[in-house]
């Protein structure tokens, strides 16, 4: 169970995922650049202990939902990168046979029931998940990622009055990465800058997590899934974290404030965990730089093989639409 | 598809009478939840106020006694949150059925009803589907105000993903009904709340075809084309016709989308005009639709067709006679046929 | 200004106000009944003092919106009951020429500036009424009426944070009539039964009022306007008050557990306010009766006459689509 | 009318250069909306980072600068409030432009827009006007997938109470949203995304006629018809015609309500052909309207009327050359004006 202490090989296999995430979004961000990628996306790099850390805690048969921000979690869920590379092109090996793209890496098998480019979109989708599983006594919780931003749409309000309400196997999880698009949060959100206040009127409990610290995260996370697993109920966890990049591919980010990546880069998540590592004894700085590469080899051949698959046609993906 | 498994819900016994029998339009929507909840436990009714009293049109009428509160589900005032959670359930293996008090509320779910339930299974790349069922009731002539009387099926036409079928008739309110339920796709089902005290033949068990119009009168002088509330007044009108020697054919629209062109088409290419008898606007709506598209095809029009709709710019009015004027009567049906015919 | 107390003859007026509205709510109910009106009706009985004793706080340039059981407010704010009539009637000579009908008695003249039938939608437009008197230096207040069942839906939860955020002059007030139609609350809200904490996570003030006590209910609204007015921002104040009537015209109540109803009656809000008059020696028992039964026949002549007026045309309506 | 008084806004000095310049499509929104606060203390622009780094399109570049954080509004993430926001200000004598970021968000202020904006001043009785502009970024071609891609133009055209319009040239968008700014009924002014780079002659302090299509190329063979990203694609189409000797007639649309039949009508009422060029699905919109209404009105088609449309199932998808495929081309358009004059 996931309350457990997390064991040295789950850490290892953290930092691992850290690493292919923040390689595969480095990567992503050179395609868009050099033109090879078209359209826009959106990039995780600084938030991987929140995508890894509470992917972390789920079972099989649980489930979440996340956004357009979603490449962590899609991987952190064992999307194989290939397979995110070819979403990302349009290919037809791609997780959604490339019609999806960037803001949609999805996959059933592995729990990843939407990542939405809708905000607050995925809240209600995965409330409606957990109430299945509840109807169904089954032992499964639904995850929801979302930004901060999202916080102040409608049916954030609508699905954590009904999560509460009906006690559902829900756990909602704010990556507040302090802005939404170009908004600080202090210009969109009222109420101060601790969200997991947002809780309180619905009684739910909501709890506020360093989203830099993997084991903080997972602990946390940890936790709240573990209590909707025993029928405890929903909850709302603050995940205090920061995106390296600007909001989506033309976006430079000229509104932080000076000094304010640099500083946070200072506790990077994956520099956190890695240090941690070395001093336990786990994972050694030298192991480490040579995880590094061979994590960089992988994204590079992933990288080449999705650049060289095909593309779809209109004839096969056109069952996509209806079943049947 | 999902690798989830099939949920361990409880049946409940088998529901009542087979075989047709007389019902009203009410009770035999009330039918066709009881037939599907009771043939597959993984159907569920949700929505405000579902299962008090039963319900505010009073069509679920004893289901949350028979089913219990978990699957007659009442939820807060929010649809669009509330559709979402259904499309989370059927993603999970459950086959809600969400209930939209009146058509007017359908915007605010409009998220959930645009960018999610018809779109849900393609951005996936067909790894789900999407078993929603969303009832709605709309429709004037109750006085229930300019923000309480829309139709607005014709939007779901527009998009890919989705099915729309409207109900005329106790038979197709029961069979309609029953068909988008056991549909793997998402479909909205409209009811109409004019027709709920109407009485008619409901075959117990009976699944409609997907997409499939229904003749309900022939006749070889002009076709009318309408649906929910205008069928009725198609008939009537259709009555009146016969009496002046106008044979008319009058064919109940059923399916938004997709248009049962097909049998549109053979009706109009044997009378050569059409009219098209709406409740709603006729600019963007299935009326529209219909005619641009037989057009297209290249139909070979006696006479041009006419319509008989809601007024271009004029919305719903509460006052008992402006209401009255503005949605059509069986009266203006049966001019514009006359017109058509050139009498 | 409505911070002082209130002397005799406002009080006086109340009486009358919530007189006439009750006598108008029981005229309309009988109206429905006897088939002399069609459609859906409403009906605000026993919440009288939530109505005046708030509306009573407002100031000359003030506006408000409310629901479609909004004929308290209306009435309140002095739309003659002939008119309320008529519009009802569907008449021409309604509020609305007669095209609105019992959910919207709306007089922009009074600062009614709208009734909603749409759950939730009055709440932004207060709000922007409330933004566009602070960017107009005006020293004007938006008052927002909606109900408990509203607080449940994102307008609510959009609106509120918005306020609070930009420190809007406008005041929330629920009327919690303890139903949403034919759920009581506990079964659609969670968070127990202080809706007023539903104003925490947002930093704004939230107050819970005995609505059956008029004069609490003025005392309350005057402070958090005077606070709107003065810069103070936003509120949210509950009123703990009762329908008589069941939710719509075809609703007989029967969710309503034996005996609640009597409970509620024995605090009616027109017999505690009378009591009090009496008691302090502003309107005798015996005058009490007199105004009773001049605003009885006040209500009938206005009935009789919205009965004898014209509906009115399509032609003369048609300007009301379009501006121009 | 309200008897509000005249808002007590400071005014900011005039705007830069009148007469005719060349711009982009981009900075001629950004001068209509430049000029229009000019001239009215009363206009303002909210919505989601619209005073950011010049917005998210870059459409508003130097406007917080200007005109200062309250008339150029930031807004949390909340359209059907923010919407609900902007009515409310124009109650009280303001007239907000909001923007919407992508038209695929108008469903999220789905309650706003349809219940609210078109039917607040008929409830009313005409009490009040609503002069709120909602500014509204649609269409594909950028890769932005099924989510991001939305037009639904047609949708708002079903609905009595609005006005709406598409701007399909630099020229257009300054003049139709200086139209809708100072029109006192709510407008939905789309902008298209793949546009904003495109430049062309724009009038400083022209407003646009309300209803009026526009006559972009003239020809007698085929009336070519079209709307946003369709007129540049359908002039390119005309030019191909040209060179086989077919003279296409096109005909930027502009409003989709009021739709400018009479333009349409005369045009094709000459060339007896008819091409619908959309970027939407066929089922609902405004071509199919234009089709039913001419046909209706009995024109006598020379040849079947032809619609170059998105596909009727399949949603936009984000792979570039299936995107490429559904989206009409200038090939295509050409291909359907062949076949309707019969090559
Ligand atoms: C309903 C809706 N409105 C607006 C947008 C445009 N949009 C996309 S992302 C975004 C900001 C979201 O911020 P946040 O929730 O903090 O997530 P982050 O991007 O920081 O991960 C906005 C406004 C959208 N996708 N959906
Ligand atoms: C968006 C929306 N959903 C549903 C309805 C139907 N409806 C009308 S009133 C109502 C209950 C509202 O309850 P509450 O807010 O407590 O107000 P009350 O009727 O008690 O005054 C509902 C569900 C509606 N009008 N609008
Ligand atoms: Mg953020
Ligand atoms: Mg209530």
């Amino acid at each position: 169970m996931s309350l457990r202490e997390p064991d040295a090989d789950t850490r290892r296999s953290w930092f691992s995922t850290m690493l292919r995430i923040r390689a595969f979004e480095d990567r992503i961000q050179e395609l868009f650049m050099s033109g090879a990628i078209g359209g826009t996306t959106h990039l995780c790099q600084g938030q991987e202990a929140v995508s890894v850390g509470s992917i972390g805690s789920m079972e099989p048969g649980d489930v979440q939902t996340n956004t357009y921000r979603g490449h962590g979690e899609a991987l952190a869920l064992g999307m194989a990168s290939e397979t995110a590379f070819a979403e990302l092109m349009g290919k037809a090996t791609g997780g959604s046979g490339g019609v999806g793209g960037s803001m949609h890496l999805i996959d059933f098998s592995k729990g990843n029931i939407g990542a939405n480019a809708i905000v607050g979109a995925g809240m209600p989708i995965a409330l409606g998940a957990a109430v299945g599983f509840q109807m169904q006594q089954r032992p499964n919780v639904a995850l929801s990622f979302f930004g901060d931003g999202a916080i102040n749409i409608g049916t954030f309000h609508e699905a954590l009055n009904m999560a509460s309400l009906w006690q559902a196997p829900v756990v909602f999880i704010i990556t507040n990465n302090l802005y939404g698009e170009y908004s600080p949060i202090s210009s969109t959100t009222s109420g101060g800058p601790d969200l997991a206040r947002r809780a309180d009127p619905y009684g739910m409990p909501g709890v506020s997590v360093d989203g830099q610290d993997i084991d903080a995260v997972h602990a946390a996370v940890s936790a709240a899934v573990e209590r909707a697993r025993g029928g405890g109920g929903p909850s709302l966890l603050e995940m205090k974290t920061y995106r390296y990049r600007g909001h989506s591919r033309s976006d430079p980010a000229r509104y932080r404030p000076a000094g304010e990546l640099e500083a946070w880069k200072e506790r990077d998540p994956i520099d956190i965990l890695g240090r941690r590592l070395a001093v336990e004894g786990i994972l050694s700085a030298e192991a480490q730089l040579g995880l590094r590469a061979a994590i960089q080899a992988e994204i590079d051949g992933a990288a080449e093989r999705a650049t060289a698959a095909p593309y779809p046609t209109l004839e096969e993906t056109s069952s996509y639409v209806y079943a049947d | 598809m999902s690798t989830l498994t099939e949920p361990a819900l409880v049946a409940v016994p088998a529901a009542g009478a087979a075989g047709t029998v007389e019902l009203t339009y009410r009770d035999a929507i009330n039918a066709a939840l009881r037939d599907s909840m009771t043939d597959d436990v993984r159907v569920l009714l949700m929505g405000e106020d579902v299962g008090a009293d039963g319900g505010v049109f009073k069509t679920n009428s004893g289901l949350i006694e028979d089913f219990g509160p978990a699957r007659i589900r009442n939820t807060p005032i929010c649809e669009n949150a509330f559709v979402g959670v259904a499309l989370g359930m059927s993603l999970v293996g459950l086959r809600p059925v969400v209930e939209i008090m009146f058509a007017d509320f359908l915007p605010t779910a409009g998220d959930a009803i645009v960018n999610q339930l018809p779109k849900y299974r393609f951005m996936s790349g067909g790894q789900c589907s999407v078993p929603v069922t969303i009832r709605v009731i709309g429709g004037g002539t109750g006085q229930f105000g300019t923000q309480h009387s829309a139709t607005y099926e014709s939007w779901f036409g527009h998009l890919p993903g989705l099915r729309v079928a409207t109900a005329a008739t106790p038979g197709s309110a029961y069979s309609l009904l029953r068909a988008a339920i056991a549909h793997d796709n998402p479909v909205i089902v409209y009811e109409h709340k004019a027709l709920y005290g109407r009485k008619g033949p409901v075959t117990r068990g009976e699944v409609a075809e997907i997409g499939k119009a229904q003749v309900l009168r022939t006749g070889s002088d002009v076709t009318i084309l309408a649906s929910m509330l205008m069928v009725e007044r198609s008939l009537a009108a259709a009555e009146t016709l016969a009496a002046d020697g106008i044979a008319a054919e009058v064919i109940d629209l059923r399916w938004v989308r997709p248009i049962d062109l097909p049998t549109i088409r053979a009706s109009v290419e044997r009378t050569g005009r059409l009219v098209v008898a709406e409740e709603q606007v006729h600019a963007g709506g299935w009326g529209a639709t219909v005619i641009s598209e037989l057009t297209m095809g290249g139909v070979a029009w006696r006479s041009a067709p006419r319509r008989v709709s809601l007024p271009d710019d004029y919305p719903v009015p509460y006052s008992p006679p402006l209401e009255t004027l503005i949605v059509p009567s069986a009266a203006g049906i049966a001019a514009a046929a006359r017109s058509a015919v050139g009498l």
